[in-house]
């Protein structure tokens, strides 16, 4: 069992299946509404280790190795480095251990290689996909009074994650990419990390808006901590009061960008399903140790080995999806 | 034990100190009194300044007791120590380097005005201070860019104006011309006029006699006796110092300079402020004495032959042949070897063991094979320099800079006649050193020359210029005032030579 | 030796000191000079104003680790106790009508409460600091890194809590947000709040570091802490007393962080030491401690945030930003550094 | 004077020397019995060789940052140094059939000439900081920041291109995961070759800091870098070849880490300087320059690796984790520091 703040396991719970998790970064928004859902769908029906990876696969690694010699049922794994499965496999196997990995998807040729590997998530393309559409379907909302020049086409700035991180290369290509393809035509004006981090993206706005102030329509965030940076860099040069307003977007649907959504501040985010991922992965973990079948007794559904939680894309319209 | 007596203002009784593997101090007791300068006497390491820092608060003792107006006082820190009369003038130079005069004399009672610090009242006092006692430096000049005597001052200065009843001393005119000592005694005199208490030490033997009323004498941690002063000779404090009768300070000479090994012309660096047009020459077997004031570029003539300045303009040649010292590396490829001036920032690595410290200039005779060295090799030569040069260490392991200063002397000289030099150059290699090491370091200069060493040796004590080498080169203001025989020379010749081109006295410096 | 310092200072010498000893100051103008010559644009009233808004928090944080550095210190803590303030005030600061409140009962509180509050604690966690430097001997490197430690742990225990667990704390009190987002005057003629903060605390810091007792002992300590020692001065309490202070000023600029970006995160400041103590370095603070300036660290956090900006302005690739910057701090530096070398 | 060195050689004394001598390797051993008493499971030789594993390849990177910090350098650019060898041998040694290659075309390579070469770059990457340090006379901080930034820039523009862009490097050649990841023997008397790398790394550079010039040189211009210069130590030369050791380790540390993790990306390495330099100062590395040994930083890189993984094995929860950790560190050198410290 355990309770709430941090997992860790505790005396008296011999009985329960013993899984060994790792969240690849304690700081990550989202992860820690996983989390949170693992502990909570854990509780009295497991013993649950979870470690911090502090974004560093090696670490991640180690602490594999330290769950292992801790005698782990099983492993859920949500890797730091998604392309660095083969090795925990490797670990797995010599112990004989099913590891479920959630959020960062594994090569095929990877899952192939250990009947005793399963994943649960989405697919990091997927969120830059809905981003697209939400920008697309709020661009075409509001075209008239967005289209600040009028050329038909968004002039847009993107603050990046991390560069070389999956999600931000995802997001920052196939946002784009989709609204191309919805035949929305794009201008990048200009593009920067600001590495997730909320005070760096009010830095680079300031500075962006300094330089191309109202040339910019839209601002699109691989996440939702930059998108509310923007938000502060934007109302310091007074938009959204008066009828000065720009346009944003995030993806995460952590609450912060919930309430800015609904106070109009951002037009939209992708909710990225926390409470279905960490109920599924403690579903698929539970079996797995005990050696049963992986659904048995739940409702998800295997594609091919992978259990897909869909993002959903969130406006004002859908707001309380996000709740 | 005798009671208290109010004669004395300071009783140090049954003093012990102990660190690790060594017994600095057993039993020592020390009784001063006011109005009095106190020599106090020993060989390096013999403990002297372990004493003076027990009272100063900054080492605990392990025994004994200490009286100060016959009240017993333990200063537990130097605070503790200045607000009760006692102030010290540390034997290393303790200043803030980067600092002005100011903030270094009043550091520790910085006089406040309100929130903030009175700095017009620090400048006014210290200018009363420095006027009192003749000092003549601009007390807002960085304190890095005086000279080391000026810093001496300074710090004389500074312990004069705590109005302290006892003050210590420690080797206070190691690196004063002798018109600063004269200085110094001028203000000792007052000091003593007005009942304070004075604890001197020195290896000066004149200076003793003529400065102090009484005189202790210490030996390996151990009391050897008090005498007045005036009962005594130069060679009883000797011969209670070193345990043995010294019949002369300079051993008798064995040298006889051959050829000329080493010609310098018209060496030139920095022209404005250095050395101009610097020639001479140096024969086999051969000790040159460099005199001069301080300031008068003694050690840039070293330096710019060891290769740590750039030269402008001269030539200079080694056994008839051109060669540019263009780094120390080269300089010592050459045969040139060099004992810097300043023990503590150029000479050791105080981290870092005698054996380290002795060996670390000869790397290249202690490869065993191709790459690594051989332990052996550098534990011999080590022992070579703690017997030859007679250093006073637990072990060969001590790290230096827990050697008393004296003896870190040593080791460096060690160093450089390990290297086998065919020209070594000493720049002030007796400044704080015992009369029984110097004596042994000019035997050890004597055996080199023998051996047809060419040897060059700076130094501000005219004595042991005279006594110890064949000629003498006397430098004023950056020139060569004239190269003088040293059987033949007196103290005052050299004297006027090295005024010869100081500025003011002479209009020849036009540029 | 008196007519050789007049000689000295004839023109052409003086013209060349001056060069050597503002270096690091022309460095700055050169790297305007540089950005403007590509980027005209750059040269506007709103850029410079962003810039100095940007530094001011930064320089808050840099005096207070440049004291330190000063004293042979360094303060690996700096980052994690930022993160600690912010996340404090944040947590007792957000507006009532917030849906997400860490406290949903707590009263609207008078915004000076956490502020000093939060430097109260963070002053503590400098004491912390100085007493593991000045009494237990532990090398500042060490004692601030495990300080640094322990405030990321306190501030994520604090910070991943039920209701919401480790979510940004954001929905601040607009009177607090206003307070680092804000300006005095309007239009072009307005002066971020921000800004008149920092110069405020620079100019408390200069009496502090040039008039103050403190202040010189806290160079001489870190010129020569034996020399201080043996002058009587009570060198640990010196040592306790900056590494406080550099304390209660994270905790000002923690607070000030929050505010100005709206929320905080138990990785809210995470790393901001190494741009202060760089700031500092290229200010001219030496880590063999007893130099520093003022001026010269202001500097410094100018010049990291002139090339941020700039490249950013500019639109240099984010890869290539970072090699770009570091051949300018190294350079910067190096040019800089002539000043102490010559050996004449 | 030889009868009080007998004198002091009496039993207590020694006894005492003993203790204060070897305080951090105590310190290790304390730490270990705490936490076996806490969780008996502990001692088992699974556990200890994880442990001994998990630390080889810091004890490579700390044996050369640790001669850095001799010379009274410091070294900030380890971690990206490490990050640019693990992309550049990942990207040369990925398995022929694997799918998406950096270079589809490229023959499959003994794993020596990757390794080799990256070492050669990274050595070439130190060689900059040196002459940065020692030429330009840049503060070591200052130098190693700048090159850090370089090398992450370079590492990530590498990393980030066609045909597959910003793609963790994956699909290893299994001889070269192997590398990292087998061992000798089997069952429970396995022992990783990595253990075995960082002994044999160990030993050469034992003998590089004890044995050779270039060891005692360091110890001289950390010691005293104007004397060293005096007693004709070419300093900046030797300077030169410390970073350029140093950089060399962390290219073999980088080719280990990547075959260690089975892939790599630009920020593989991130901020391993940091655990390194405090290794290197917990195991009596001073900052101050001229003092440090091998042997202290072995133990000083275990210490990490024990609380690290200890804490982890006894199951206190990640937060609490670093507070216990901070305090640990702390109070570890506290106690270590006495040594120097005694007011005797
Ligand atoms: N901090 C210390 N640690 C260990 N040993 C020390 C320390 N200070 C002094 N000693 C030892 O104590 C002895 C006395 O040293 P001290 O400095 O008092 O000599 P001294 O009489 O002042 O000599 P000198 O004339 O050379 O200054 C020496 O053997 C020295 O090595
Ligand atoms: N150009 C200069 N600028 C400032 N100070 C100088 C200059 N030249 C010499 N001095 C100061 O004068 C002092 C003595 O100078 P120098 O070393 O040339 O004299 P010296 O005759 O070798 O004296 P010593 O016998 O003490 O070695 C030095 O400590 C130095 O600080
Ligand atoms: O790696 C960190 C990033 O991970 C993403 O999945 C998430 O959407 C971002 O908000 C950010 O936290
Ligand atoms: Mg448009
Ligand atoms: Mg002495």
């Amino acid at each position: 069992s355990s309770s709430g703040g941090d997992g860790s396991n505790e005396g008296g719970t011999g009985d329960l299946p013993k899984i060994g998790a790792t969240i690849y970064k304690y700081d990550d928004n989202f992860m820690s509404a996983v989390r949170r859902e693992l502990e909570g769908n854990a509780k009295d029906k497991a013993d649950l280790i979870i470690n911090d990876s502090q974004n560093d696969q090696a670490k991640q690694l180690e602490q594999i190795d330290t769950m292992i010699a801790k005698g782990v049922k099983v492993l859920a794994i949500n890797l730091v480095d998604p392309k660095a499965a083969t090795t925990v496999i490797e670990k797995a196997k010599a112990a004989e251990l099913p590891v479920i990995f959630f959020n960062k998807e594994p090569d095929q040729a990877a899952m192939d290689s250990y009947d005793k590997a399963w994943y649960v998530g989405t697919v990091s393309k997927e969120s830059g996909v809905i981003q697209g559409e939400v920008i697309a379907k709020e661009w075409e909302k509001n075209k008239e009074k967005w289209d600040k020049n009028g050329d038909g086409k968004i002039q847009y700035v993107m603050l990046k994650g991390e560069p070389g991180h999956p999600d931000a290369e995802a997001r920052s290509e196939y946002s784009i990419k989709t609204l191309n393809e919805k035949g929305i035509k794009t201008e990048e004006l200009a593009i920067d990390t600001a590495m997730w981090d909320a005070a760096k993206a009010t830095e680079k706005m300031d500075a962006w808006l300094a330089k191309f102030g109202e040339k910019i329509e839209f601002v699109i965030c691989n996440n939702d901590g930059m998108a509310s940076g923007a938000v502060a860099s934007l109302e310091k040069e007074g938009y959204f009061s008066g009828d000065k307003f720009m346009p944003v977007v995030g993806v995460d649907a952590i609450p912060e960008i919930v309430t800015l959504i609904e106070s109009g501040k951002v037009v939209g985010t992708v909710l990225n399903d926390a409470v279905g991922q960490g109920k599924a992965v403690i579903d698929l973990s539970i079996n797995a140790s005990e050696g049963k079948d992986v659904l048995e007794g739940t409702e998800w559904k295997l594609d091919g080995k992978a259990v897909r939680v869909p993002y959903v894309g969130i406006t004002k319209d859908n707001i309380d999806d996000a709740k | 034990m005798e009671n208290i007596n109010n004669e004395f203002v300071l009783e140090m009784l049954n003093i012990s100190k102990e660190f690790p593997g060594v017994k600095a101090l057993s039993e020592v007791n020390l009784k001063v009194k006011p109005g009095t300068v106190h020599a106090l006497m020993g060989e390096n390491g013999a403990g002297k300044s372990t004493l003076m820092k027990c009272l100063f608060g900054i080492y605990q003792k392990n025994s004994g007791k200490i009286f100060l107006d016959s009240k017993e006082v333990n200063f537990q820190n130097t605070r503790q120590a200045l607000d009760n009369g006692v102030s010290m003038v540390h034997q290393e130079l303790n200043q803030v380097r980067q600092r002005n005069i100011l903030d270094n004399i009043w550091l520790g009672r910085y006089p406040k005005k309100g929130l903030f610090i009175d700095e017009q009242k620090m400048y006014e006092d210290t200018v009363k201070i420095f006027k009192d006692l003749d000092i003549t430096v601009d007390p807002r000049q960085k304190v890095g860019s005086l000279s080391v005597s000026q810093m001496q001052m300074v710090e004389i200065a500074k312990a004069v104006s705590y109005d302290s009843k006892v003050i210590v001393m420690d080797e206070t005119t190691s690196s004063l011309t002798e018109k600063e000592v004269e200085h110094l005694f001028r203000i000792i005199n007052k000091l003593r006029k007005n009942n304070v208490a004075i604890i001197y030490i020195s290896h000066k033997m004149e200076e003793i006699l003529k400065i102090s009323d009484y005189v202790t004498v210490m030996r390996d941690g151990q009391l050897i006796g008090t005498k007045k002063s005036s009962d005594i000779t130069i060679d009883n404090i000797i011969s209670m110092m070193v345990g043995r009768d010294m019949s002369n300070r300079f051993p008798p000479k064995q040298n006889h300079p051959g050829e000329i090994i080493l010609e310098v012309e018209g060496l030139t660096e920095n022209i404005k402020f250095g050395l101009k047009d610097v020639s001479f020459s140096l024969k086999k077997g051969e000790i040159l004495g460099i005199a001069g004031l301080v300031g008068s570029k003694r050690t840039e003539i070293v330096e710019a032959l060891f290769g740590m300045r750039k030269i402008d303009s001269g030539k200079v040649k080694l056994h008839n042949k051109e060669i540019i010292n263009k780094n120390p590396r080269s300089a010592m490829e050459n045969g040139f070897a060099l004992v810097t001036e300043e023990r503590r920032s150029t000479g050791i690595f105080p981290q870092l063991s005698i054996e380290f410290n002795s060996t670390i200039s000869n790397m290249n005779s202690y490869r065993s094979n191709l790459l690594f060295l051989s332990n052996k090799k550098m534990g011999n030569d080590t022992k070579w320099v703690i017997e030859s040069m007679k250093v006073k260490t637990p072990s060969t392991k001590t790290p230096i800079g827990s050697l008393s200063g004296g003896n870190q002397q040593k080791v460096i000289i060690g160093r450089w006649l390990l290297t086998n030099p065919e020209v070594l150059m000493l720049d002030e290699p007796t400044r704080g050193i015992d009369v029984g090491a110097k004596y042994e370091i000019y035997q050890l200069i004597n055996e080199l020359a023998s051996k047809e060493k060419g040897i060059i040796m700076i130094s501000s004590e005219m004595p042991e210029l005279i006594g110890v080498t064949d000629r003498i080169l006397v430098m004023s203001n950056g020139k060569v005032a004239g190269i003088v025989d040293s059987k033949n020379t007196t103290q005052e010749e050299i004297m006027k030579l090295s005024a010869k081109f100081l500025e003011g006295d002479s209009y020849e410096i036009t540029s | 030796m008196k007519s050789q310092v007049k000689e000295s200072l004839n023109n052409k010498t003086s013209m060349k000191e001056f060069f050597t000893n503002n270096a690091i100051q022309l460095v700055l103008v050169a790297l305007l000079v540089v950005i403007i010559f590509i980027e005209p644009q750059f040269l506007s009233i709103n850029n410079l104003r962003n810039i100095l808004a940007q530094s001011s928090i930064r320089v808050i944080i840099a005096l207070g680790v440049g004291g330190i550095i000063v004293t042979q210190g360094t303060d690996l803590s700096a980052g994690r106790i930022i993160g600690l303030a912010a996340v404090i005030s944040a947590s007792l600061l957000q507006a009532t009508d917030y849906a997400y409140r860490m406290y949903p009962d707590l009263q609207r509180l008078p915004i000076v409460i956490p502020i000093l509050l939060t430097m109260g604690l963070c002053g503590l966690m400098g004491v912390m600091n100085g007493w593991a430097v000045a009494k237990l001997k532990t090398p500042p490197f060490i004692a601030t890194m495990g300080t640094m430690l322990i405030a990321y742990g306190l501030t994520s225990l604090y910070f991943d809590r039920p209701p919401y667990g480790a979510q940004p704390i954001a929905g601040l009190d607009p009177v607090f947000t206003k307070l680092a987002q804000g300006n005095i005057g309007t239009g072009n003629f307005r002066v971020p709040y921000l800004i008149i903060y920092a110069v405020m605390i620079s100019i408390v810091m200069w009496f502090v570091w040039n008039k103050t007792k403190l202040g010189k002992n806290m160079f001489a300590i870190g010129g020569n802490p034996e020399a201080a020692e043996v002058s009587g001065v009570n060198v640990a309490r010196n040592i306790i007393i900056i590494y406080l202070i550099a304390g209660a000023l994270y905790g000002l600029a923690g607070s000030l962080e929050a505010a100005r970006v709206g929320s905080a995160t138990n990785n809210t400041g995470f790393m901001y030491e190494m741009d202060a103590i760089a700031a500092c370095v290229v200010g001219g603070v030496s880590f063999a401690g007893g130099v520093g300036s003022i001026g010269g660290i202001i500097t410094g956090v100018l010049i990291f945030q002139v090339i941020n900006y700039g490249l950013a302005f500019i639109g240099v690739s984010t890869y290539l930003q970072f090699i770009v910057k570091g051949i300018i701090i190294i350079a910067a530096v190096a040019l800089d550094t002539r000043k102490y070398t010559k050996k004449s």
